[in-house]
């Protein structure tokens, strides 16, 4: 057992490229089989890193489970493996999403299923590898390797315009990575210059002293390389082709875990690596995260396609997530790395059920449903429930982030929050129009006149989400009384870098510019 | 008047030039081959000039390994020339435009 | 966990079971889901009429369940307060919601989402119950829009019916346009006082500046407006009346919609430190009140009718504890509940007797064929209009006189005014419905409704009849207002009434309004001796004004919906596909166009790559010599 | 195995010799594969020149293992056998190695001469090996020639194409021109220095007070101008960007083996020798060559991706990123110092394995007439040959330098190099630069397994209806791709066998090798990182 835990996290991060590996000696004409097996391992998965959440300790904010191994002395990097309460989270979502999202794709994914399970579980490894790695060179090996599964996975069994999509995914995001790449590596390198060793340890990196206007350069590289993934207003147009054209899982995994790196990204790196410069341009990232807020919002009020619509949906929610981090109190960031799992856990839900949708009626035109809740009550029911934890409805998951995260932005940015807020009227037009337009009113399009209810399968895909936003909604505690210890170290970071700022800022004689 | 080494070197670099201008313009191969030969040997004078000059030997080492490569080029130019011949019925150099791009 | 924690907790848990078994089990329940339903609440109700009391002749208490938000400094418990405003309010929602309940089982009897229907209505008793004993304001918020959200799913009860599908949503939105304000008004308190009890926000608001609690106060006050319809977001009220009508007394007459007066009451503390802010309250009550009675004159559908004098009735409520007298506003709040109720039922068991015929020129000389609801309704209507004995005119005349003895000699006028136009619209209904000769085609047979439904009529009007007496004016020496004002004691009560008339004159001239008012719905209707079509002609805009509800809507429409989605359509083809997409793809374009330049300089002519190369050459020399 | 020790205190030739022992034994197992070929039974079976020359290359292998830890000068100071040599013979002869194992059944359906074909392997690789190790203007000069020499009749091998027999020409021409550029420059650097030996001329130019030589006018002109010329010849050899020319033609024309050979072993021969001439010449204050240099770089880089970058001939397409490839190399040499040029030299062997890999596959689905090397005949492959294009698309991704690839590895290492030496715009747009070629090894990638099938498809998908798999667009005239998909298309168990058959063992162990060391280089880096730095070291001890 000792043992066990000593590498759980290795184990937790290999055991789906283990299992691919397994599977790829399964002959490929045993559809059944590979899906089951690949559900099953994914469950598995999903076992054992539940118990990170058992033996994760609840009171300290120090790295846990921390595994370290010499790996290239040349850069001094190593495999240097832990998790605090934030990634313990973003690990577990990973894990139940890929159950989920395999769960999910029985009867979405027809041909080809040895080869999408398999890039399904690798894309499991390096998703874990990335939250679980605290080597920045590591770090960067996983976080770039992600994107070619996930490539694989919207080309080969995406829909419409599929190949676009992959190709403007692959480089949007490999463009941002580069240019983040070349941060971390003079940052690497500025350490070298003062210290005289090389060294990846991100703790270590964590003081290194950059000089200012630099910092600035280097955040904004690496700014870039994190705004694509979350996605930030001007670089989401990668988001809604990919989310489109994505099959269902794929949709689900981007929603899901892909999103949260950027923020993951900017929590563990960007900011605590250049605070004094993140804390200078907290403004004009905060007015980013605003319009993105209402921007999504607007833009999705008026998609025809239920995928997009929620795709650009996520671009809003993922706005109020950047403006809690880069509020930087403690409750605002308590609240978005909350509403990092909601976001995943309801965005996701919606994408499952947007795939029954495209399962049953190959369409995804708003304008073709419409009176469903008839036909399809179980269905109506649950999904609306889905829904109503996008809009943030109080007692669901979903309110309390984002209430979290505006009651801690209030003090410092009010008029920020103010037009944030004005948000959750939106998240309301859009979603309940959407709603009514599909599992309301009168059956238009006959059809749907044999629209089928859904299967026990599909229940028990979505009954874990669904289980989660009332538990989230409800009793909070379990997962803020983990995140918090970590959250207010991170903040505490911030606060005592303040004063450097100041101090510059009174060096640089901001205080009248 | 008595000759400096450099106007020694002057007129191979002027020959080099010749050469370098020959192989530009002319699309007979072979000619372009022997403006080749011109540039080699413009490096030639050069070397036994200099070396010469300051009465070393390995200058004149280097010239006579450069002749005996210019020779076993000239072998390998002659085979692809009549390849060439061969395919095309000319040694028109403008004739070679099959790879592009 | 003592006695009296396990009784609090287990009023809101009756509602919350019956929400869930019906909801999850509905199908195995069938119309036992109606019975046990109304079981349920009449439980709690039992229950609360016991909390009641205690808390009567004991004192106020809080009890704590779990705490529900921990995040570093901002700490948040599910708890609930416990004193004699929320008791007067928990008695009366259980009360009404079990007869409505009990009513409902008769009114929906063969429609097919009969369990539904009950796990709807027992979930927003659940959540009306938890927003009364709310002890913190994000609770109050989190049930505030539970309640909206209720409200959404059994206005949209019959979603096959785009009106109705579109009403809810419509309600919800609106609503939702309210709690923003709320939302921020409540974070605003938390960022200023460090916590969200009322108790302690209210024994430290006065240290806050002026302006701020100003603010507080407006933006709670536009949660009011929001759940409250109150002018301008009142739209989504009368849309609402597509909803079942027991739905619609319950929640749209009875209980939701006083909310905002209820929010008011609860934080009166915060509105009498802030006079404007009072003020704001009372002109937006008056401007209500009166918009809605205009509308509400010239409206052939009788819900509507009922809906709009429920909006101007809540205008008085609002202008009551807009001069502070919150007592009053509260005792209106439970009488208008009361006799509200009332009449939404009856006007329900018109439709039912009716088959749901709602337009009242298809109606007439109905007294005959459904005696018992005509006679309920009637006094449900003699209520409304204040004619003493009858509950409304206490709880309408202490308001009146309040503002007479407040010197807001204006609202007064215009409450009487009111009171006229009240009595006019509401026996309008009544002479139209039941009176005169029947407009009813002959092969609709119209019959009374069942027991299952009358009773709870006849309990109504009783209670209508008798309830006013506890308020027995002079309002402040009366039961009523001695037991509740105990809880308004802690606020500051600036500037009390400054001259004290006797309350018999003044109750006498609003009783002359209301007769009046009778007298003249009795001319039109009855008498025909004014001819109405004339009336109509001469004024004419009038007339138009307030038979297309002041265009509000269509104001709306044309001023805020249209541009915002043009807007959207905008960000979306414009800003999105072309700028920044079009950026996008450009580079890419540009880079594929590029290359394809770049290309030629592999043209495949030896001559070429030698002089490349050449140039190569001299360039580098170039830079040696030039340098 | 034979006492070094008592030899290396021997005599001086036997030192000589044993400092070139690899390329010696090379240049015999050449000679006696030729002498082999006279006799008729032997060149009947192609396959025994084939085992020779892989036993040669072993032989080679063994001896460098032998003198691995010497430091061996030999005629007169003109060669000279260090670890740095050691770490690129590695490398070379890893490339021959694997060329060798390419060419196996490659020249089966064309009639050429097999034995003198694998002996012109051995003799250019031992060419640049001698290459790399000579410290001599004359050996330089000699070597280049040997080497050239070798690739201008390995290009135009294919006796008959009139493109093999064009390329060949054009390399030829341009390669005598370029070369003559480098004579010249010596004869410049000559007359400046008096010397032709690069530590001699070091020292020479070490110490200040040279201006002496000559009365009359400034060396320094003379010195620089001779110094940009040999860089115009080493550049050509590195196909640095205007000097690039050769390298498209040359590349498509020639067979696909030697392409692979000249892409990866011409250009680690190349760079080992500019590393050489770079590090004890160019460092010297006379003339700020790293200006030119990065110039060079930027160009070299851009252009190569560019022009790949809408490239649909798959030769060509490598040839171009080879391009791009050789302006990252120079980023390392730039960067130069200690850290810098191990970057190179790492991302040298790293390069020898993704290319050779790529080009491996591209052999085999030629060999299997599947594919002209147009990337339009590669749609679908990938289904049909899970394992060919799963190698495939990894060794492309580790061209992108994608992470867990050597590739990635590569650039990191030259990356940082470069910006620890300060040159952060140059890096910048390096990485630009990856961005936009990720795009067009991408575009095979998605060629191989999820382009639109359109009207083609349909045609096969008719042709035969037990066809459950994509089969893809398939230029409709390529008959032989039609044959097959009619027989038993997209089937794949059945389609691995018909690869196995139909290519020989020797591809798929040429495809194994570049796969582990690819994926080695990319996770497990440290012993190659350090076998590089330990052979830097003997750079500056001169």
């Amino acid at each position: 057992m000792s043992i066990f835990l000593k590498y759980i996290l290795s184990i937790i991060i290999f055991f789906p490229l283990l299992s691919a590996l397994i599977l790829v000696f399964v002959n490929k004409k045993a559809e059944g089989l590979l899906r089951n097996l690949a559900t099953v391992l994914s469950l598995v998965e999903f076992l054992l890193s539940s118990f990170l959440f058992i033996y994760f300790k609840s009171n300290t904010y120090e790295f846990q489970f921390v595994e370290r191994f010499s790996w290239i002395r040349a850069f001094g990097a190593s495999y240097f493996l832990g998790i605090d309460g934030v990634s313990l989270f973003m690990i577990l979502l990973t894990t139940l999403m890929t159950f989920v999202s395999l769960l999910s794709s029985y009867k979405y994914i027809k041909d080809h299923v040895k080869e999408f399970v398999i890039l399904m579980l690798v894309l499991e490894t390096f998703m874990l590898g990335t939250f679980a790695s605290l080597d920045v060179l590591l770090f960067y090996l996983f976080w770039e390797f992600m994107l070619i599964p996930m490539y694989f996975i919207i080309g080969m069994w995406g829909s419409g315009r599929r190949i676009y999509s992959a190709v403007k995914f692959v480089l949007y995001t490999l463009a941002g990575s580069l240019i983040m790449l070349f941060g971390l590596i003079t940052i690497f390198i500025l350490h070298y210059n003062q210290t005289g060793n090389f060294t990846f340890n991100l703790l270590k990196l964590y003081n290194t002293n950059i000089p200012l206007t630099l910092q600035i350069v280097l955040f904004i590289a690496i700014f870039l390389g994190f705004a694509v993934k979350v996605p930030v207003f001007p670089f989401h147009t990668w988001l809604p082709d990919a989310h489109t054209e994505a099959p269902t899982a794929g949709s689900v995994i981007l929603a899901g875990v892909l999103l949260k790196f950027g923020v993951y990204g900017f929590f563990r790196f960007a900011i605590p690596l250049m605070p004094e410069a993140a804390l200078i341009l907290t403004p004009i990232i905060l007015v980013l995260a605003v319009i993105s807020i209402i921007y999504g919002a607007l833009v999705s009020i008026v998609q025809k396609d239920l995928k997009r619509l929620v795709a650009f949906s996520s671009v809003s929610h993922m706005g109020f997530i950047m403006l809690g981090l880069f509020a930087m109190t403690a409750v605002s960031v308590d609240g978005s790395v909350l509403q990092m799992i909601n976001h995943g856990i309801s965005t996701g839900a919606l994408f499952l059920f947007v795939g029954m949708f495209y399962e049953r009626r190959h369409t995804r035109l708003i304008a073709d449903f419409g009176g469903l809740a008839k036909k399809a009550p179980i269905f109506a029911a649950l999904f609306m429930i889905a829904v109503l934890s996008s809009v943030g409805l109080p007692g669901l998951n979903g309110f309390v982030g984002e209430f979290l995260i505006l009651v801690g932005s209030f003090k410092q940015y009010t008029v920020f929050t103010i037009f944030a807020t004005s948000g959750i009227i939106f998240a309301a037009v859009y979603l309940l129009w959407m709603f009514q337009r599909v599992m309301f009113q009168d059956i238009t399009n006959q059809k749907n006149e044999d629209f089928k209810d859904m299967t026990f399968r599909e229940i028990m895909t979505v009954l874990p989400l669904i289980f989660l936003m009332f538990f989230i909604g409800l009793y909070p505690d379990v997962f803020l009384s983990r995140i918090n210890p970590t959250v207010v170290h991170f903040v505490n970071i911030i606060e005592h870098n303040k004063y450097a700022y100041n101090l510059i800022k009174a060096k640089m004689g901001l205080f009248n510019a | 008047m008595n000759i400096n080494v450099n106007d020694y070197l002057i007129v191979a670099t002027i020959i080099f030039c010749i050469g370098a201008l020959g192989v530009l313009i002319r699309k007979n191969l072979i000619t372009i081959f022997l403006s080749l030969e011109l540039m080699f040997n413009a490096a030639n004078l050069g070397f036994v000039a200099v070396s010469e000059y300051l009465n070393l030997m390995s200058g004149d080492i280097f010239v006579i390994f450069i002749m005996v490569v210019a020779a076993a080029e000239a072998a390998i130019l002659l085979g692809i020339a009549i390849a060439f011949y061969r395919e095309k019925g000319t040694i028109d150099i403008d004739k070679a435009n099959e790879l592009k791009m | 966990m003592n006695s009296k924690d396990l009784i609090v907790w287990l009023i809101p848990f009756f509602p919350l079971l019956g929400a869930i078994l019906w909801g999850v089990f509905g199908k195995y329940f069938k119309n036992y889901s109606g019975y046990l339903g109304s079981i349920f609440i009449i439980i709690s109700f039992i229950l609360s009429t016991v909390i009641f009391f205690m808390v009567a002749y004991g004192h106020s208490f809080t009890s704590t369940l779990y705490s529900w938000i921990d995040a570093s400094y901002f700490k948040v418990n599910i708890s609930t307060t416990v004193d004699r405003l929320s008791v007067i309010m928990l008695v009366m929602v259980t009360g009404i919601s079990s007869l409505v309940h009990i009513y409902s089982i008769g009114y929906m009897k063969d429609d097919k989402g009969f369990a539904r229907y009950f796990s709807y209505l027992n979930l927003f008793v659940f959540s009306m119950i938890m927003l009364i004993m709310a002890n913190n304001f994000l609770l109050l918020y989190v049930f505030w829009e539970a309640v909206g959200f209720c409200s959404y799913i059994l206005i949209g009860f019959w979603y096959e019916k785009k009106s109705a599908s579109n009403a809810g949503k419509k309600a919800f939105i609106v609503n939702r346009i309210g709690d923003f304000g709320f939302a921020l008004g409540v974070m605003l308190i938390f960022v200023n006082m460090g916590t969200l009890n009322y108790s302690s926000v209210f024994s430290g608001i006065h240290l806050l500046p002026p302006y701020l609690i100003t603010t507080i106060a407006l933006l709670l006050f536009a949660g009011a407006i929001g759940k409250s319809a109150q002018f301008p977001l009142h739209v989504w009220l009368p849309d609402a009346m597509e909803g079942p009508t027991p739905v619609s007394a319950l929640i749209h007459a009875a209980t939701m919609v006083t909310a905002g007066v209820y929010l008011i009451a609860r934080c009166h503390v915060i509105f009498s430190y802030s006079p404007s802010a009072s003020n704001v309250v009372l002109i937006i009550g008056g401007i209500t009140a009166f918009i809605a009675a205009f509308i509400a004159m010239t409206q052939f559908d009788i819900k509507r009718i009922i809906a709009y004098s429920t909006l101007s009735q809540l205008g008085y409520m609002f202008m009551a504890v807009g001069i502070g007298s919150y007592a009053a506003g509260i005792f209106h709040l439970v009488s208008h509940a009361i006799f509200k109720g009332l009449l939404f039922l009856t006007a329900g068991s018109v439709m039912h007797g009716m088959s749901g015929e709602l337009d009242l020129r298809k109606m007439g000389g109905l007294y005959s064929k459904m005696k018992k609801t005509a006679i309920t309704f009637i006094v449900g209507g003699l209520a409304l209009s204040g004619i003493p004995p009858f509950s409304g005119f206490f709880s309408k005349d202490a308001i009146l006189a309040s503002l007479f003895n407040k010197g807001d000699y204006f609202f007064w006028i215009i409450g009487e005014l009111v009171a006229f136009m009240t009595a006019f619209y509401i026996f309008r209904l009544i002479f139209n419905v039941f009176f005169g000769e029947s407009h009813v085609d002959k092969n609709l047979h119209v019959h009374e409704s069942p027991n299952v439904m009358t009773v709870p009529l006849i309990i109504l009007a009783c209670f209508a009849a008798v309830f006013g007496f506890i308020g027995m004016p002079p309002f402040n020496h009366s039961i009523f207002y001695s037991f509740i004002n105990k809880d308004f004691a802690n606020s500051l009560n600036f500037s009390p009434a400054v001259n004290n008339y006797p309350w018999y004159l003044l109750s006498t001239v609003s009783v002359i309004a209301g007769i009046s008012g009778i007298y003249t719905a009795y001319v039109f209707y009855i008498k025909k001796s004014l001819d109405l079509e004339m009336l109509k002609k001469r004024f004419k805009a009038v007339y138009a004004l307030s038979y297309n509800k002041l265009y509000i809507d269509e104001i709306y429409d044309f001023a805020i919906v249209r541009p915002m989605k043009n807007f959207s359509v905008f960000l979306w083809r414009v800003v999105d596909s072309f700028v920044i997409d079009g950026a996008v793809n450009g580079i890419a374009q540009w880079i594929s166009v590029t290359s394809s330049k770049v290309r030629k300089v592999q043209n495949g002519m030896l001559m070429s790559y030698v002089f490349t190369l050449t140039v190569g050459v001299i360039a580098l020399l170039a830079y040696y010599f030039v340098r | 195995m034979l006492d070094l020790a008592q030899i290396y205190n021997g005599y001086y030739l036997e030192k000589s010799l044993l400092s070139v022992m690899p390329e010696a034994v090379l240049i015999i197992f050449a000679f006696l594969i030729l002498l082999a070929g006279l006799f008729s039974n032997f060149s009947k079976n192609s396959v025994n020149s084939y085992y020779l020359a892989l036993i040669g290359i072993t032989f080679s292998f063994l001896y460098l293992f032998m003198l691995s830890d010497h430091t061996i000068k030999g005629f007169y100071g003109s060669i000279v056998f260090d670890k740095f040599d050691v770490f690129l013979f590695t490398a070379i002869l890893l490339s021959g190695f694997l060329t060798v194992l390419m060419s196996k059944n490659y020249f089966d359906t064309r009639n050429v001469l097999i034995p003198e074909y694998y002996s012109l392997i051995l003799f250019s690789i031992s060419a640049m090996m001698l290459l790399v190790s000579s410290i001599n203007l004359i050996m330089i000069f000699l070597s280049i020639e040997f080497m050239s020499i070798c690739a201008y009749i390995l290009t135009g091998y294919l006796k008959g194409e009139s493109r093999s027999t064009e390329a060949a020409m054009k390399y030829f021409v341009l390669g005598a021109f370029a070369s003559a550029f480098l004579l010249f420059g010596s004869v410049l650097i000559y007359a400046a220095t008096g010397h032709l030996g690069l530590y001699n001329i070091h020292n020479f130019m070490s110490q200040q007070n040279y201006k002496l030589l000559y009365h009359t006018y400034n060396v320094h002109t003379f010195l620089v101008i001779g110094l940009i010329l040999l860089l115009v010849g080493l550049a050509f050899k590195m196909s640095l960007f205007p000097f690039h020319a050769w390298t498209p033609d040359s590349y498509d024309g020639a067979p696909t083996p030697v392409t692979n050979l000249m892409a990866t072993g011409i250009k680690i021969a190349a760079f080992g020798v500019f590393i050489r001439v770079f590090t004890s010449i160019y460092n010297f204050n006379v003339f700020n060559f790293y200006n030119i240099l990065w110039v060079l770089a930027i160009l070299t880089m851009t252009f190569g991706n560019f022009a790949a970058l809408l490239q649909t001939d798959l030769k060509r397409l490598i040839a171009y990123s080879s391009i791009a490839q050789a302006g990252y190399i120079l980023l390392g040499v730039i960067a130069g110092g200690y850290y810098g040029i191990s970057g190179t030299l790492f991302y040298l062997i790293a390069y020898v394995f993704m290319t050779a890999g790529a080009f491996a596959i591209v052999i085999m689905f030629e060999n299997l007439n599947l594919t002209s090397v147009d990337i339009k005949s590669y749609s679908g492959l990938g289904y049909k040959y899970p394992l060919a294009g799963a190698a495939f698309s990894f060794f492309l991704l580790s061209l992108a330098g994608i992470p867990v690839t050597s590739g990635f590895m590569g650039k990191f290492f030259v990356f940082s190099a470069a910006i620890k030496s300060g040159y952060y715009w140059l890096v910048i747009i390096a990485l630009l630069n990856s961005a936009v070629a990720a795009y067009y090894y991408i575009k095979i990638i998605v060629k191989m397994y999820m382009s639109d099938n359109n009207d083609n498809s349909e045609q096969i998908k008719l042709s035969n209806g037990s066809n459950n798999t994509i089969v893809n667009t398939v230029n409709a005239n390529n008959m032989d791709l039609q044959t097959f998909a009619e027989s038993g298309g997209g089937k794949t168990a059945l389609t691995e066998t018909v690869l196995l058959k139909s290519t020989t063992s020797a591809l798929i162990i040429a495809v194994i090798i570049c796969l582990i060391f690819t994926l080695i280089l990319g996770i497990f880096p440290q012993p190659f990182i350090s076998f590089a730095s330990r052979s830097v070291t003997s750079l500056w001890n001169i």
